[in-house]
């Protein structure tokens, strides 16, 4: 239906693009979303905190000079005091250079996790949405059959089986566990946009498929898809913690916020050591609660018809 | 750590511990206090409920010796007594057996059994019941089917490779075992071995023949009397069993007289959450796992009594003598000096527990005194000053050089995974030995089954190829429990042994520890003497760096007495020497 | 409706092959061989035995009859043997899976006995004080993780007040084993999970609700002179539940991840507890076995959830 | 005439929400006659569905809300009644069919059971006699196969089913007066006559009177009495059929009849009346047609006119006429 006006338009993407360089007097639609985010003041509250929680991990060395490995028998399991303001755990490490190097962990396997399942999905779901066709059965079968595993049962046994401490493995086998529902997102987006006008006429143009997915069909799903990364990063944050809660995720001595959390279980502890458990707990929660309250703003912002 | 443990029980006796000790500090709080409970002269009331928590779960398979977990040991002890039991002291006293004879050439003991002992349905306990266990323990099927882990009972019994090997059916057969009445035995060993009842037949379970010889023994799994037994010969005898908890009723039969305490639980009860349960009194008693950073708070509470103890047993750096940097026993005492024992201790263990510098806990009468031992006292200049002489330069960095190699010594540590703990005192060693210019690298901590497998590397030629191709030199931390006999053969001191894991070769040594059983050493003088001088050997020579004894925390309701005799404390080792029978608990 | 769950029952048999061969394969690719983990190394002729034992457990056929001798053996129920807890895996996973499974549904109760009225409540009053306070609260908790609630309620219910017990799944004393024993048991990580679905629960209520208010037919069935209680449990709440059963179905796939670390947490002798124990001990067998099973919660789980679709949308059950 | 059956006086239906007040309806007078067939005409957003919601009393909550007004309904108005009281009116002395008949049923319930639940709500039937009832009432209004169509449910019927099953709904309790709104949009054109004559009949057999609410003059030439032509939530021309097509007087209802498409005039373009209604949330102060009327005069855009009596029973909102 649409090869008509494609033939007789032979570059419909040129004179688009041109107009949106120069089309400053209205608004792009980014430009609107991101205007209604600022109006969010939940959302921006959130993504304050968020950036101090991020800047106190990378600037964590600058924030306190105790080391969140050194290991200190001479001072053990000591309450708060002006040296280690939190106290420190059973190696005699600082509690507060841990929650504060913790982050870094947590923070690392959100954005890296959340980038690499990010690839991973744009890639099959892409594929996927654009073929159809076999390509798309064959991708939907490998999805639905990760589907059916438990991610974290596979997570742990992928972990235990390795024997390794390795961040970078860990946020791997994350992603490499997690991206069926990504995928089928991205999918289902594709799909939809597969018939689109401007998709069909760059085909006839004879646009490479790499160039009509990441040129001109990313850039349409941008709003869903960067609503969806900004949960699933909450979620994978959320993952890690419970991983490291029950000794699977990051391993000591590098602290991250679960396996703070996992030395602090015991009743003892959660009775007489506030400070050694609600720390990491309190910034878990705050940094989930602050990327879901920002995913909520950003969906809000791209979609305002939508209501929650 | 339970897996060395059970192997060192399949190769040793099994005994008692801390009789002395307990009896000898009475750390906890006095003259008039035991170990833990409270002793005081009221008369004992029978009746109540006591209940123990332990850290892991049990595996359902209560015939003895099916099962080799400490967990599960620990409650069939309570259901079938064993030939000999503890006393105070250490020392070894018959128990079902009424006395024992040793022949003229030391080869042949004759044991008799009490005349009052009967299975709870009635009963007697016989000399064929002994012989029944002994079969059952030596037979091919044992050990294939059952996959069972304690053939070595009755490895030094004569002809216990014929029947292993199929060639014989009974110890009756083959000289072994010779029944002279129902109540009365003798076991003729493989040779004169003065340590040799004490580890294998002293501690044997009986069970019995009359119920068990109608099931085919590779039944004996899934048989309803394995998962509960019903008949038994202790004090306890098993009424309701479910994933979690054991329940056991007084045996009104039982040969000492009917148990105090009418019924027992055993619970499997996390370390995390047991305070609480004790301070609630939900738990009477709770045994192995309690941390020592929560002994203070233990203490605290007041319906609760709670002793630390040093374990029977020592935590080891290990390294393997094969590797030339350790043959300089000049390195292993700078290795000694470096190590800031005390401060894990400290640290670690909030001072609790004991440092050692034998494998011959304090506790043992075969300890050998301080006196004549050195004392590896922190000393980082002598370690500094023994490098220097060894011939270990500092490099311009401060690392020193591997006379071997000479490239800056890089040493690599192992340390089993699932426990802090072990983390911090691999990290405390890494930073004490790094302080006096030796580098070591952390590998990741792995699960105690693949740290064995390596250590164990094929003959070790596998790991040498592969130490040698890193130049690096190999340590590990492990930890043993030791059985109440102080014999050096069963940690694998000797050479050849599957459990000498630093591949310690030394003939003197050899010699030495003969002298520890021959057939002088049946007097228990004599045998004393030969220990203490392996020890002062042992001392000398550092083949390991044995680090010390952890404490062990056991915590007890207050309302439950115990009488001043009995011990508590190390209930990892198997044995019944815990007279629980003797315990009453005040009523509510 | 019973050839349509059949065919669905079918559908699943490739899907449970797939997951077989693959959760064969990677156990089969994970280091440390059980009969070396099981063997004391102080018994003679331990070569020879070892070879025994690999011959009775069919080590040493190929990779495919291995794992089509695991199928058999797994379809009748012969599940192997735990060398850690020294017995017949699926004696194990008897109990472990009975505790679970009052776990999830005494979780699952509270979940729909509160979620679901709170969001009808929120529905039937929008944008009151009442629908903004819960919205907030159920986000706060939607977000704060499951495993940091039930630290806060074992903090308030077992530290604090003493009324929970913090751990296990049963207690001591007379009541011990019996089922009351394992629901006190099982309430406080239940009510872990609940909160957390719960939060889930009411968002979505409110949600489909809302939506479904806004349909033609409600408006059909107040112009029929119903009164506002029949029309919102009637026609609204029929309606609104088409995409409530496949949040429930959906729930019962992934209340497996959820009990792994919960059960973790509260050390309660379930599913995921013994899987994280098997785990730590290189129990390959039994982590066979439960992984299979938490892949069939996952299946029966998007099964329910399809046929409870069709039950309550027609328009499914007639295509 | 007799007493008029219902009356509605100055009907006011407002949208109140923060920012604004959207007057959908801006006080409305009209009176129906027992068995007359009164039509409400209009563009999309002029509130003639409003006018009929709010008859109702299902204007849409929260924000929607019924200011000012009165609608007398055989002497009681339904505006002081409580809302229980109106659910006995509802669906029984007055019922109403809708525009969609793919969306106005539900999808979940059969047939049966949406028909009888009028039944047992109003007539305190059991089940079984409101089945024989609804069954009885579905072969009235032409549904072949009643028996079983009750057991069926919507997503089963053809679109022209589904508004006989609506209209069976409906007529089941025998109301006094039917609101139907835009009933024959959704359907082709055979359908819609069968209907609108369903519809016809209905009223020959019930009594019942009937407000059709409809854009489609054609629907109105056939059916109608009387006519009332909304604008931007006003009445602008109120007089019977007749009148209406004889002499259209309002400058918007002439425009209306213009622009329908006829096939003996064979005109080369369709007339339609420029510019677009005006934001109802900010209504211009003279009269809402001015924009776009041919005969505004400057004072047209200053002062609004009132409804007005031009001929006897012709009412008209314009001062230029």
């Amino acid at each position: 239906m649409s090869m008509a006006p494609a033939m007789q338009q032979p570059s419909p993407v040129a004179p688009e693009a041109e107009q949106a360089n120069k089309g400053r007097v209205s608004k792009s639609p980014t430009r609107l979303a991101l205007e209604r985010f600022l109006h969010n003041r939940a959302a921006v509250a959130s993504l304050i905190i968020l950036l101090l929680i991020i800047l106190s991990a990378v600037f964590a060395p600058f924030i306190t000079h105790a080391s969140p490995t050194l290991q200190d028998l001479a001072n053990t399991d000591s309450p708060p005091s002006a040296l280690h303001p939190l106290g420190t755990d059973s190696n005699g490490t600082d509690y507060f250079a841990r929650d504060l190097w913790g982050g870094r962990a947590d923070l690392l396997v959100g954005f890296l996790g959340t980038a690499s399942l990010l690839i991973i999905s744009l890639v099959l779901g892409g594929l996927a949405g654009y073929y159809g066709k076999w390509v798309d059965a064959v991708v939907m079968r490998l999805v639905d059959f990760m589907m059916n595993f438990p991610t974290l049962l596979l997570i742990i046994v992928l972990m235990a089986i390795l024997n390794t401490s390795s961040l970078w493995l860990l946020i791997l086998v994350i992603a490499l566990t997690a991206w069926p529902g990504m995928t089928r997102f991205i999918r289902g987006l594709f799909l939809n946009l597969r018939e689109a006008d401007y998709v069909l006429s760059a085909k006839m143009v004879g646009a490479s498929t790499w160039r009509i997915i990441f040129k001109h069909m990313v850039p349409n799903i941008m709003g869903p898809l960067v609503v969806n990364a900004t949960l699933t990063m909450a979620n994978l944050i959320a993952l890690e913690a419970a991983l490291a809660v029950i000794g699977f995720g990051v391993q000591p001595p590098q602290p991250s916020w679960g396996n703070i959390l996992n030395g602090a279980q015991d009743i003892f502890t959660l009775q007489f050591k506030p400070w050694a458990w609600i720390p990491p707990a309190g910034l878990i929660s705050l940094t989930i609660l602050c990327i879901n309250f920002i995913g909520d703003g950003l969906r809000d912002a791209f979609d305002p018809s939508f209501e929650r | 750590m339970t897996k060395f443990r059970k192997r060192n029980l399949a190769a040793m006796a099994l005994a008692a511990s801390l009789t002395a000790l307990a009896a000898g500090c009475g750390a906890a709080g006095g003259a008039n206090n035991t170990a833990a409970g409270t002793a005081d002269n009221t008369k004992p009331v029978d009746g109540g409920t006591l209940t123990i928590g332990q850290w892991q779960k049990f595996n359902q398979q209560f015939i003895p010796f099916m099962d080799s977990s400490l967990y599960t040991a620990n409650i069939t002890m309570e259901a079938f007594d064993s030939l000999f039991n503890i006393d105070k002291n250490l020392n070894f006293v018959p128990w079902l057996a009424q006395s024992y004879q040793w022949s003229p050439d030391k080869k042949t003991v004759t044991i008799t059994l009490r005349s009052d002992a009967n299975w709870s349905d009635g009963q007697p306990i016989t000399s064929d019941d002994v012989l029944f266990t002994m079969d059952y323990l030596a037979s091919p099927t044992y050990t294939n089917d059952l996959q069972g882990q304690y053939e070595s009972l009755v490895d030094p019994v004569k002809g216990s490779d014929e029947i292993l090997a199929g060639k014989a059916k009974s110890f009756a057969d083959t000289g072994g075992f010779h029944k002279i009445s129902d109540k009365k035995f003798s076991i003729t060993f493989k040779t004169a071995d003065a340590a040799a009842l004490w580890y294998s037949i002293a501690t044997l379970q009986p069970i019995p023949k009359h119920v068990l010889q109608n099931i085919p023994m590779k039944d004996w799994l899934t048989s309803d009397y394995d998962k509960m037994p019903t008949v038994v010969s202790g004090p306890y005898k098993f009424t309701k069993v479910t994933t979690d908890s054991v329940e056991m009723q007084a045996n009104p039969n039982y040969w000492a007289g009917k148990p105090h305490i009418q019924t027992v639980i055993w619970k499997t009860v996390t370390p995390d959450v047991a305070p609480g349960l004790l301070s609630s009194g939900q738990l009477d008693m709770y045994l192995n796992g309690l941390k020592a950073r929560d002994f203070q708070n233990l203490k605290a509470l007041n319906n609760v009594n709670a002793v630390a103890e040093p374990e029977f047993g020592y935590e080891y750096l290990g390294w393997k003598l094969w590797q030339k940097e350790l043959q300089d026993v000049r390195v292993r005492q700078a290795i000694a000096y470096a190590i800031n024992r005390q401060q894990m201790l400290q640290g670690i263990y909030k001072g609790l527990g004991q440092i050692l510098n034998s494998p011959i806990p304090k506790g043992s009468w075969a300890a050998a005194p301080d006196s004549e031992l050195i004392n590896y006292n922190y000393d980082p200049n002598k370690a500094n000053q023994l490098l220097d002489e060894a011939g270990w330069k500092k490099d311009a960095n401060g690392w020193r050089i591997d006379p071997v190699t000479h490239q800056e010594a890089q040493f690599v540590l192992d340390y089993p995974s699932n426990n802090p703990d072990r983390a911090s005192e691999a990290e405390a060693i890494a930073q004490d030995l790094q302080a006096v210019g030796l580098k070591v690298k952390l590998d990741p901590p792995m699960d105690f089954n693949a740290l064995l497998k390596k250590v164990l590397t094929t003959n070790d030629q596998q790991l040498q190829q592969q130490m040698n191709q890193s130049h690096q030199i190999y340590l590990w931390i492990m930890a043993w429990g030791l059985s109440t006999d102080p014999d050096p053969r069963g940690n694998g001191w000797t050479y050849p042994n599957a459990n000498n894991l630093q591949d310690w070769n030394d003939p003197t040594n050899e010699q030495l520890i003969k002298k520890t059983y021959d057939v002088a050493a049946f007097d228990q003088n004599v045998r004393k003497q030969a220990l203490i001088e392996w020890q002062k050997y042992f001392n000398q020579q550092w083949p390991a760096m044995i680090l010390y004894s952890r404490p062990d925390i056991v915590a007890v309701n207050k309302r439950v007495h115990i009488p001043q005799d009995d011990v508590l404390t190390s209930m990892q080792q198997f044995g019944p020497y815990i007279n629980m029978f003797q315990w009453w608990v005040s009523p509510q | 409706m019973g050839t349509y769950i059949v065919r669905r029952l079918l559908g699943m048999i490739p899907m449970l092959f797939a997951i077989t061969v693959f959760t064969f394969l990677m156990m089969h690719a994970a280091p440390g061989n059980a009969i070396d983990a099981m063997i004391n190394p102080s018994i003679r002729d331990i070569e020879q035995l070892k070879e025994h034992l690999r011959e009775i457990n069919g080590l040493n056929d190929p990779l495919w009859l291995q794992y089509v001798h695991w199928l058999e053996h797994f379809v009748v129920g012969n599940w192997g043997f735990s060398f850690n807890f020294h017995e017949p895996v699926i004696d194990l996973i008897g109990p472990a899976l009975a505790n679970t499974l009052l776990l999830a549904v005494v979780a699952e109760v509270l979940t729909l006995l509160f979620g679901i009225p709170i969001g009808l409540y929120q529905a039937r009053h929008p944008y009151s004080k009442f629908d903004y306070t819960a919205s907030t609260i159920s986000f706060v908790l939607y977000s704060v993780p499951y495993y940091i609630l039930a630290l806060l309620l074992i903090y308030v219910f077992a530290i604090n007040l003493q009324i929970f017990p913090a751990q296990g799944a049963t207690g001591t004393g007379p009541l011990a084993g019996t089922f009351i024993d394992h629901l006190y048991h099982a309430l406080l990580p239940a009510l872990s999970i609940a909160i957390a679905n719960m939060a889930v629960y009411t968002r979505y209520t409110r949600g489909a609700m809302l939506e479904v208010i806004r349909k033609d037919f409600t408006r059909t069935a107040y112009a029929k002179g119903l009164s506002e209680g029949r029309v919102f449990t009637k026609h609204v709440f029929r309606n609104a539940m088409i995409p409530l059963v496949t949040q429930f179905g959906f729930d019962i796939g992934s209340f497996a991840g959820g009990a792994i670390i919960l059960e973790g947490l509260f050390q309660y002798q379930g599913m995921g507890y013994l899987t994280i124990t098997s785990v730590n001990n290189r129990d390959y067998t039994v982590i066979m076995a439960t992984t299979v099973l938490f892949a069939v919660c996952v299946l029966l789980g998007n099964l329910i959830a399809d046929i409870l679709y069709a039950v309550v949308d027609p328009r499914i059950r007639y295509n | 005439m007799a007493e008029p059956l219902l009356a509605i006086q100055n009907l006011k239906t407002y949208f109140i929400s923060r920012d604004s007040t959207v007057r959908a309806v801006d006080g409305i007078d009209l009176e129906v006659y027992p068995r007359q067939v009164v039509c409400i005409v209009g563009e999309s957003g002029c509130g003639k569905s409003m006018t009929s919601l709010s008859i109702m009393r299902l204007v849409p909550k929260p924000k929607g809300k019924i200011v000012d007004g009165q609608i007398v309904f055989q002497g009681r108005d339904l505006l002081k009644l409580s809302e229980k009281a109106m659910t006995d009116v509802r669906g029984n002395e007055i019922s109403m069919i809708f525009q969609e008949p793919m969306t106005a049923l539900n999808p979940v319930l059969t047939i049966g059971d949406q028909i009888t639940e009028v039944l047992v709500r109003h007539r305190n039937m059991n089940k079984r006699q409101a089945l024989a009832k609804a069954i009885e009432m579905l072969k009235r209004v032409g549904v072949p196969r009643a028996e079983q169509i009750v057991h069926e449910y919507p997503h089963q019927l053809s679109g022209g089913l589904r508004q006989r099953v609506m209209i069976a709904m409906a007529m089941v309790c025998e109301p006094k007066l039917l609101i139907a709104d835009e009933p024959t949009t959704a359907l082709d054109v055979t359908i819609q006559a069968q209907v609108l004559e369903l519809m016809r009949q209905l009223r020959e057999d019930f009594n019942t009177a009937i407000i059709l609410i409809t854009h489609d003059l054609g629907v109105v030439a056939e059916m109608a009495d009387h006519v009332v032509v909304m604008y931007a939530g006003q009445v602008v021309e109120s007089v019977n059929a007749d009148e209406l097509f004889a002499e259209p007087l309002h400058p918007y209802t002439q425009g209306l009849m213009a622009s329908i498409p006829t096939l003996d005039e064979e005109k080369e373009v369709l007339y339609s009346i420029p510019g677009t209604v005006p934001d109802a949330a900010a209504f211009p102060e003279g009269c809402r047609f001015a924009s776009r009327c041919p005969l505004a005069q400057p004072s047209c855009f200053e002062k609004m006119p009132e409804l007005r009596e031009v001929k006897p029973g012709h009412f008209v909102r314009c001062d230029v006429v």
